[in-house]
C-alpha cells in the first residue's frame, strides 16, 4: 500500500500551504523579522536599507548568529552553554598567542583554537554526563574560569596589558586569511559599481567592497545546521536528547555521545567567531564576547527554540540574530531619543516574539 | 605593612589594569603588600561591602576611588574611624576631605570630558557623538556630560553594548543617518575608539573630515591616532593613580610622611606627535 | 472461559538452549528493595510471559534485562556470556528489542521520529549519508496499518495521538527492528480489540521466527493465549515457572493476585476479569 | 463467557433526568477532526461505559467533559444550566471528578502531595491555616490501602511508583473526594488483577451513592461487570446507546473493534481477548 | 489502620537518619557551605570569621538571598523572573522620587513602591500566560525595558544625571527607616562591647554596631518561604504548576493564579532589596541590581533548585546565597591577586555543587 493513502482519511481538514509552513518553528521567526522590518522601514533613515546599510548590520547580526545557532543546536539537545561569551575571548586568547607570540601560520593556528576550544566542550560535557549536574551551573563555572584566565593570559602574554595587539601584522597576508576576515566577491563588487548597479563613492570605489565573510559563514553553518537537523540521523538524535534523555537512551540513542558533540560544537562555534573577530580586528582583550552567551540564547528563543529543550531549529536562530541584530543597531537610524535604547530593544523583542505567536496561533488554528 | 586598594573598575578593564599594575609597581619599589580590590560590575552596593571587608582586617592604608560618596561615604568614614590613612583616587576629589581622607590623586572624569571637548571645538566641531560603552557607569556617564560642556556644539550620546563588531555597527549607523556629525569620542580606547575609528574609516570618507577622540589608551588606537586617523586619545595617566597612593600610604607608614595637596595626574592629551613614543608603555600596560 | 487459541504451542523443546538467562538478580533504589535475587531464562522460538501484582518488580526485572538498569547484584547470561550492559544501546546492538511500559517515546516528535528514534535508515553515502525521510515516512505509515491503526500523518507529534495510538507505535517499532529477544511490558493496556489481537498474532508470528519472547501482562487471557512458559513475581521475588499445560488459569490467576483472598474476588466479581 | 455478576443492575430509573449532558460536541485541533458531534448524558446512580477503538475519541470527549477542552461546536448542560467550564478546576468545582489517561501526575512529587493536589486538607485558621501533612498522609496510605496497594511511604516520589501503584494513586484520589460525576478513562489497564476488583467495587459502591460514572474501557469484561448503559464512539461519532440486557457482549465486542474483520479476529484467537 | 504500618515493609532497608536528610533539596547545599567555609578557614585573614567579618559577607549574601529565594520560588513554580536585577533598579528609582523628589514618608514611599513592583509582576505574570510565551523571553524584554526606563527616569528626575541623590537626607529619622536600614540590636551590641564580649573600636565603640537589618530580612523570609512550600496549600500548588503544569491545572491547581502570585513576589523581593540598598547607600543610579537576576538564578541553582521547575527549597536558595556571597567577598580576604578572582570564583561554585552531589549521592546510596 502506498503511504498516501492515509490522506484520504474523512477526520483530517484541508490545511492551507500557509499553515502547514507555519507549523514549522523555523519559519515561526519570519513574522517577527517581517514585523521589524517594517517598523524600520517606516522610522529608519533611508540609508539603513541602502547595500551599505544592510552590510552594517548583517555584520553583528552574524557574529551573534553563529554563536546562535550552535546555542541553538544544544538548546534542542536539552542542554545551555553559558561559557560561549567567555570562550570567544579565550578562543581569541590562544589565537593571538598562537598568531602573534609563536608566530604560527593560520593553517596551523586555526585548527589549534579550535581543537582548544573543543578540548573545552568536552571538558564541559563530560562534567554535566557524569556529575549529572545542570549544564547551566557547570558551563556558568567555566563562564567565570575563562573569562578569568583570559584576562590573565592576556597579561601573562603582553607583560602586563590587557589587550593583544599585532594580529594583523602577524597574519599579514596568510592565503588563509581571507576566508576568516575582510570582505568576499570584492571583484564582482568593483564590476557592479563599475556597471554602476551598486553606490559608489566619488573615487569610483564601490561604498561596498564585498560580502563580509562571516555573514557567509552565517548563511552557510545556518544551512549545514539545519541539514544536519532535519535530514540526517544525528539531527533526529539531537531532538531525541532533548526531548526526552531517558527515553531517548532507552531507543538506543546514544545521549551521552549527542551531547559531548553538541558541546564540542557551540565551543567550535565561538572559537570561531573569535578567530574571525580577531583577524578583523587585529587584537584581542578580555572584554570580547562579554554576554555573548545571552544574546545568543535570546536569539535562539526568538527564533523560537524551548528553553525545556528538544523543540527548535537553526533556521529560526538565523532568523532570531538578525531580528536582534537589527533592532540593536536600528536604533540608531532612527531619530527615536538613544537614551530610550533599552527601552527600545525590549519593546521591539517582545513585540516581535509575541507578533510571531500571534500570526502562528491565526494561521494554524490552535487556540 | 599591608595596603588595601579598593576601585570601581573591574581588573578585565583596560583603564584599571593599568591602575592595578601601577599598584603592583609600587608594593614592589616599596616591598609593601597590597591587595586590589574591585566589584565585579560597575556596583555602588558591593563596593561598599568590599571597603568593609578591607577595613575588618584593618590595614595600613586604604586607597579607594569614590564615584559615589554617598553610598560609600560610610564606609570610607568607618575605616577613618578605626584610625586608617584613607587616600583617596580617580573620582572624588571633591568629596575627599570632607570623607576624611588624606588627599585625593587623580584627575576628575568631568574636567577630563570637558577639556577633551574643548579641544575637539578647537579642532572645528560642531555636532559630536558621544560614544558610551557602559551607559549607567556613572564615572563614564560624567566624561560624555564634561565632554558636552567643553564642547559646546550638539552631543548626542550613542549607548552601545560591549561588543566591538556591535560598537562599529552602531558608529557606523550614526554617522550615515546623521552626517552632519563631525566628532565622534569614545569612553574606552580599545573597546569603543578602535571600532569607532574603522566604522569612520568605513566610511570612505575618514581622515580630515570626521575627528575621532578616545578616552583613555590602547596601543591599536595610539596607532590610529599614530597614523592620523584619529586625532587624540585622553590620557588621565592612571598609572599614577596606582602607584602614587600605594607609595605616599607606604611612606605613611614608615616614616609619617604625606604630601600637604591633591596630586592631579592628567587630563594629559596624546596626540599625533606624542603617540609614538606611548604606545609601546600602553602595549605592556603601563599607560 | 476458553483458552485454547488457533496458536500453535509447545514446539520448542524444553531443553532448548536459552539465549538470554539472569540469574540471581537483585537492584536496591537506595533504600528501596525492588528485586530480592530474581532468576529468569528465555529460549528462541518460546513466549516466556511474566506475571505479578501492581509493584511486584516486573519492569524492574525486565528494564535490567535491556540495559537501563544495572543489577546490583547477579549475573546476566546473553548466549552463554557473561553480558554487562552499560546502556539501552548495547542491549538493543545485542539484539534485544524492548517496548516499556512507559513507551520511551518523546512527545514533541513526529511518529517517525520516534518510530525509527536511534536507527534511522539512511541514504546517500560518506558526507552526504542521509536520513531518508521518506522512506521512514512509508514503513512507518505501513507498520501502524498493519498493527491496525491508520495515521493520518506520519509527521503527527506523538504527543498528540491517542493511548491507544501510542502504545502501537511502540509496539511495531520494537517489533519492525527485529532482535533475538523481545520484550514487551504490558504492551496491550491501551490497545482496543482489534489491535489487541494483531499484537497477540504479531507475538506469535515472530515466535515462530525463533525469536525469544517475553511478555508482561495482567490479563490472564492475553498470557494464556500466547504464552508457552510462566514466571510469576510477588514482591521482588520469583514464585516459580510454570510450563503450559502444567496451570490452569485459575491458578494463574491466583498466583498473580499474590494467592490473597482470591476466592472472595472471585466471588464479588463472578470471574468478569 | 460469563457476564452475569454479583452487581446489582438496573436501578436507576430510564427516564431519571442526566446530571450531565453533552449534545453535539464537536473537537478540532488544528486541521485535525478528532469529535464530530457527538452527544451523551449520564444519570445519577448509573455507570455509563464509554467504548470503541483507538484513537475513537473517548479520551477528547471525556476532557471536554471535565473542563479540558473547550468543544469546538456543541452544548454542555449540568443539572440542566448550561456550562462553560473554563479550565479543570472550575469542572471539579461543580462536582466532577476525573482520572485523566495520562493520570495528571507529577513525577517530581510525593504520592500524598499528588493526591491531594488542588485540594489539600487545612488545619489551624486564618494566617496559620496549613497544609495538614500527617492527615494528608494517614489519608493517602489507607485510600491506597483500600484499593490494594501497601504504599513503603507516602514521601515517595510518585514517579519511582509502578505503572500500576501510578494508577491506583490516582484512581484514588477521584474517589475519594466524592462528586456527582465520576470519570475514568481506562483506569484499570494498568491494574493487577485484585487491583482491578477493587476498582470495579468501587465503581459499584460510588454508584450505589447516586453517582453517576463514567467508564472507558476496551475490556469488554469489565465493561459488561459494571455498566448500565453502552456508548460506542467510532472515528469521532457516536453509533448509539445501548442499555444493560439490550446487547451481547459480542455484539459489543463487534461495535468496539468498528464492526471490521470481527468475524476473522474471532477465529483466529479463539475468543480469548 | 495507622499509618505507620507500612514501615513494617519487608522491601525497604533501614536509612540512616542522614540518609534521610540529605535526600531533601533544602539540606544539598550545607556540605557545599561546609566546603566552601573550610576552604576560608585555611586561606583567609582571620578577621573574615569575626563577628565583623561575618557580618560583612553576611550582607551581600542576603541582599542576593532575598532575590535568591523569590527567584528560587518562581523556579520551582516552572518559570523565570530576568527582570530582577532591572528591577532592583526601577524600584530603586520609583523609590528614590517618592522620596526626594516627592518628599512623601517612608509609610507611603515603601508599600507605593512595593505596588509598583507588584504591578510589574502582574504584567509579567499576565504576559506569559496570555502569549504562552516562555517567560524567559517575556522578563528578557522586561530587562531591558526596566533598565532602559531606570536610566530615562533617573536623567528626567536629576535633570541629566544618572544618580540620584540625597534618599538619606530625605529619610531622616523616619520612625520606618530602622526596619529598612541600618543595624538592628544595636543596644544589645554596644552592652556587649562594654561588657567586653566582643571586640572594640580604640574609641570604645563596638566593631560590629549590631545586625544589619537586611540579615533578618533574609532568615526571616528564607523561614517563611520555606513554611508556605512545605506546609501550605500553597506550596503544594508551587512545586505543582512547575512540576507538570497540565497535570497539575487537570488537578484542579489554579496553575495561572499561582504563578503570577510568585511573579508578584519576585518582583516585591526585588523591590524590597531596592528600597533597603536605596536608604542604605543614600542614592541610587541606573546600574544598580545590574546582572542581579543572574546572580539570584545562582544561588538558586546551586542551592538545590532545578531550572526545569518543580523542584527546589528556599532554604537551599538560602544557603545557595551565603555559599555565593562567601566566596564573592571572601577573595578580599585572602592573598589571591584580583585578577584571578573570576577563575576563583568559578571553581569554587563548580566545586560545591560537585562536592554538594557527590555527598548526597554517596550517602542516598544512588547512583
Ligand atoms: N527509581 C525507583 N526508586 C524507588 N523505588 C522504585 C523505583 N523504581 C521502582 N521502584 C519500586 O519498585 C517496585 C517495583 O516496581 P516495578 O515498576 O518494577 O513494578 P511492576 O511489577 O512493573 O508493577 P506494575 O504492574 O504496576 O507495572 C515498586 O514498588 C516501585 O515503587
Ligand atoms: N492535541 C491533538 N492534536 C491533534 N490530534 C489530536 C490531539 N489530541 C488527540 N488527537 C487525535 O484525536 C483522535 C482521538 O484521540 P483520543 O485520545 O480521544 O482517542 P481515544 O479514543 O482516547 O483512544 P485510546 O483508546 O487509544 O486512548 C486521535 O486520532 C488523536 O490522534
Ligand atoms: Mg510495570
Ligand atoms: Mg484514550
Amino acid at each position: 500500500m502506498p503511504a498516501d493513502s492515509t490522506v484520504t482519511d474523512e477526520r483530517v481538514r484541508e490545511e492551507t500551504l500557509l499553515a502547514r509552513l507555519m507549523k514549522r518553528p523555523e519559519l515561526g521567526a519570519i513574522a517577527g523579522l517581517i514585523l521589524v522590518t517594517i517598523f524600520f522601514l517606516f522610522t529608519a533613515n533611508a540609508s539603513m536599507f541602502t547595500l551599505s546599510g544592510i552590510m552594517n548590520f548583517l555584520t553583528p547580526a552574524a557574529q551573534l548568529g553563529i554563536l546562535a545557532i550552535g546555542a541553538s543546536l544544544l538548546m534542542i539537545g536539552g542542554e545551555f552553554d553559558l561559557s560561549i561569551g567567555s570562550m570567544v575571548a579565550f578562543a581569541g586568547m590562544i589565537f593571538g598567542a598562537l598568531v602573534v607570540n609563536l608566530g604560527l601560520p593560520l593553517i596551523v593556528a586555526i585548527p589549534g583554537t579550535l581543537i582548544f576550544a573543543g578540548m573545552m566542550g568536552v571538558v564541559n560535557g563530560q562534567l554535566v554526563i557524569r556529575t549529572g549536574l545542570p549544564s547551566f551551573i557547570v558551563t556558568l563555572a567555566f563562564l567565570f574560569i575563562l573569562r578569568g584566565l583570559s584576562l590573565v593570559g592576556l597579561k601573562y602574554l603582553t607583560g602586563g596589558s590587557t589587550q593583544l595587539r599585532g594580529v594583523r601584522d602577524a597574519v599579514g597576508d596568510d592565503w588563509l586569511a581571507p576566508f576568516f576576515s575582510g570582505d568576499a566577491f570584492t571583484g564582482l563588487f568593483a564590476k557592479l559599481a563599475e556597471w554602476g548597479w551598486i553606490d559608489t563613492f566619488k573615487s569610483g570605489a564601490p561604498k561596498v567592497p564585498g560580502v563580509p565573510v562571516e555573514i557567509l559563514w552565517f548563511i552557510g553553518i545556518a544551512l549545514f545546521a539545519t541539514w544536519i537537523l532535519l535530514r540526517t540521523p544525528a539531527g533526529n538524535w539531537i531532538f531525541a536528547a532533548g526531548g526526552d534523555k531517558n527515553a531517548a537512551s532507552n531507543s538506543g540513542v546514544p545521549v551521552n555521545r549527542v551531547k559531548t558533540t553538541l558541546f564540542i560544537v557551540t565551543a567550535c562555534c565561538a572559537a570561531l567567531v573569535a578567530i574571525m573577530t580577531v583577524i578583523d580586528a587585529g587584537s584581542t582583550d578580555a572584554r570580547r564576547g562579554f554576554q555573548k552567551e545571552f544574546e545568543a540564547i535570546i536569539a535562539a528563543v526568538i527564533g523560537g527554540s524551548l528553553l525545556t529543550g528538544g523543540y527548535g531549529s537553526a533556521i529560526g536562530a538565523f532568523f532570531g540574530s538578525i531580528i536582534f541584530g537589527m533592532v540593536v543597531i536600528g536604533l540608531t537610524y532612527t531619530s527615536i531619543d538613544q537614551d530610550w535604547f533599552q527601552v527600545f530593544l525590549g519593546g521591539m523583542l517582545l513585540l516581535a516574539v509575541i507578533f510571531n505567536n500571534v500570526i502562528r496561533k491565526r494561521v494554524t488554528g490552535e487556540r | 605593612t599591608d595596603i588595601v586598594v579598593v576601585s570601581h573598575g573591574q581588573a578585565n578593564d583596560p583603564f584599571w589594569s593599568v591602575v592595578k599594575n601601577g599598584v603592583e609597581q609600587a608594593a614592589k619599589d616599596t616591598g609593601v603588600n597590597v591587595e586590589y580590590r574591585s566589584p565585579e560590575t560597575f556596583d555602588m552596593v558591593a563596593m561598599s561591602q568590599l571597603i568593609d571587608a578591607a577595613v575588618n582586617q584593618e590595614p595600613d592604608g586604604l586607597v579607594v576611588s569614590v564615584p559615589d560618596a554617598d553610598a560609600l561615604g560610610p564606609s570610607i568614614k568607618r575605616a577613618v574611624a578605626a584610625g586608617i590613612p584613607v587616600i583617596t583616587m580617580n573620582a572624588g576629589s571633591d568629596v575627599s576631605k570632607s570623607l576624611g581622607a588624606l588627599l585625593h590623586v587623580g584627575q576628575d572624569e568631568f574636567t577630563a570630558g570637558e577639556r577633551a571637548g574643548e579641544k575637539l571645538k578647537e579642532m572645528g566641531g560642531k555636532n559630536g557623538l558621544c560614544v558610551n560603552q557602559e551607559v549607567g557607569n556613572v564615572s563614564l556617564d560624567q566624561r560624555c556630560a564634561g565632554f558636552a560642556k567643553g564642547f559646546g556644539g550638539q552631543v548626542k550620546v550613542l549607548p552601545t553594548t560591549n561588543d566591538p563588531a556591535d560598537i562599529e555597527a552602531k558608529v557606523r549607523a550614526a554617522l550615515q543617518s546623521d552626517t552632519s556629525i563631525d566628532t565622534v569620542l569614545a569612553l574606552g580606547a580599545a573597546t569603543a575608539g578602535e571600532p569607532s575609528v574603522k566604522a569612520v574609516k568605513a566610511l570612505g570618507e575618514g581622515g580630515g573630515k570626521i575627528n575621532v577622540a578616545s578616552f583613555d589608551l590602547s596601543p591599536g588606537f595610539l596607532k590610529d591616532v599614530e597614523n592620523g586617523d584619529a586625532a587624540f586619545a585622553i590620557d588621565q595617566q592612571q598609572y599614577l593613580q596606582g602607584y602614587l597612593p600605594v607609595s605616599f600610604l607606604a611612606l605613611n607608614a614608615k616614616y609619617g610622611l604625606i604630601p600637604a595637596s591633591n596630586v592631579a595626574s592628567g587630563p594629559n592629551l596624546i596626540t599625533k606627535d606624542k603617540a609614538a613614543q606611548v604606545v609601546d608603555l600602553s602595549a605592556k600596560g603601563i599607560r | 472461559m476458553e483458552i485454547e487459541t488457533a496458536f500453535h504451542h509447545g514446539a520448542v523443546a524444553a531443553d532448548a538452549k536459552p539465549i538470554l538467562e539472569m540469574r540471581g538478580i537483585k537492584k536496591h533504589f537506595g533504600n528501596v528493595i525492588a528485586l530480592a535475587g530474581v532468576s529468569f531464562d528465555i529460549r528462541p522460538g518460546e513466549c516466556h510471559c511474566l506475571l505479578g501484582d501492581n509493584g511486584a518488580g516486573k519492569s524492574t526485572f525486565i528494564k535490567t534485562m535491556s540495559g537501563v538498569h544495572k543489577p546490583t547484584e547477579g549475573e546476566i547470561l546473553f548466549e552463554d556470556k557473561p553480558m554487562n550492559f552499560s546502556s539501552p544501546r548495547d542491549a538493543m546492538e545485542a539484539g534485544i528489542a524492548t517496548v516499556f511500559q512507559d513507551l520511551a517515546m518523546i512527545p514533541l516528535m513526529s511518529v517517525t521520529r520516534n518510530f525509527f528514534m536511534g536507527r534511522e535508515p539512511t541514504k546517500g553515502a560518506g558526507p552526504f549519508k542521509r536520513f531518508d525521510v521518506a522512506r521512514a515516512n512509508e514503513v512507518c505509515v505501513e507498520e501502524m496499518r498493519n498493527m491496525g491503526i491508520n495515521l493520518r500523518g506520519p509527521d503527527q507529534a506523538v504527543g498528540t495521538l491517542s493511548g491507544g495510538e501510542r502504545q502501537t507505535v511502540a509496539i511495531a517499532r520494537a517489533v519492525y527492528f527485529g532482535a533475538k529477544v523481545l520484550i514487551l511490558d504490558e504492551p496491550t493496556s491501551a490497545l482496543g480489540v482489534r489491535q489487541t489481537s494483531n499484537v497477540l498474532a504479531t507475538i506469535d508470528k515472530v515466535r515462530k521466527q525463533g525469536v525469544g519472547v517475553v511478555f508482561i501482562s495482567h490479563n490472564v487471557r492475553h498470557a494464556m493465549a500466547v504464552g508457552d512458559r510462566f514466571t510469576v513475581l510477588n514482591r521482588g521475588k520469583t514464585l516459580g515457572t510454570a510450563t503450559r499445560g502444567e496451570i490452569t488459569p485459575n491458578e494463574l490467576q491466583d498466583l498473580m493476585a499474590g494467592g490473597q483472598e482470591m476466592a472472595q474476588l472471585e466471588g464479588s466479581l463472578g470471574g468478569t476479569i
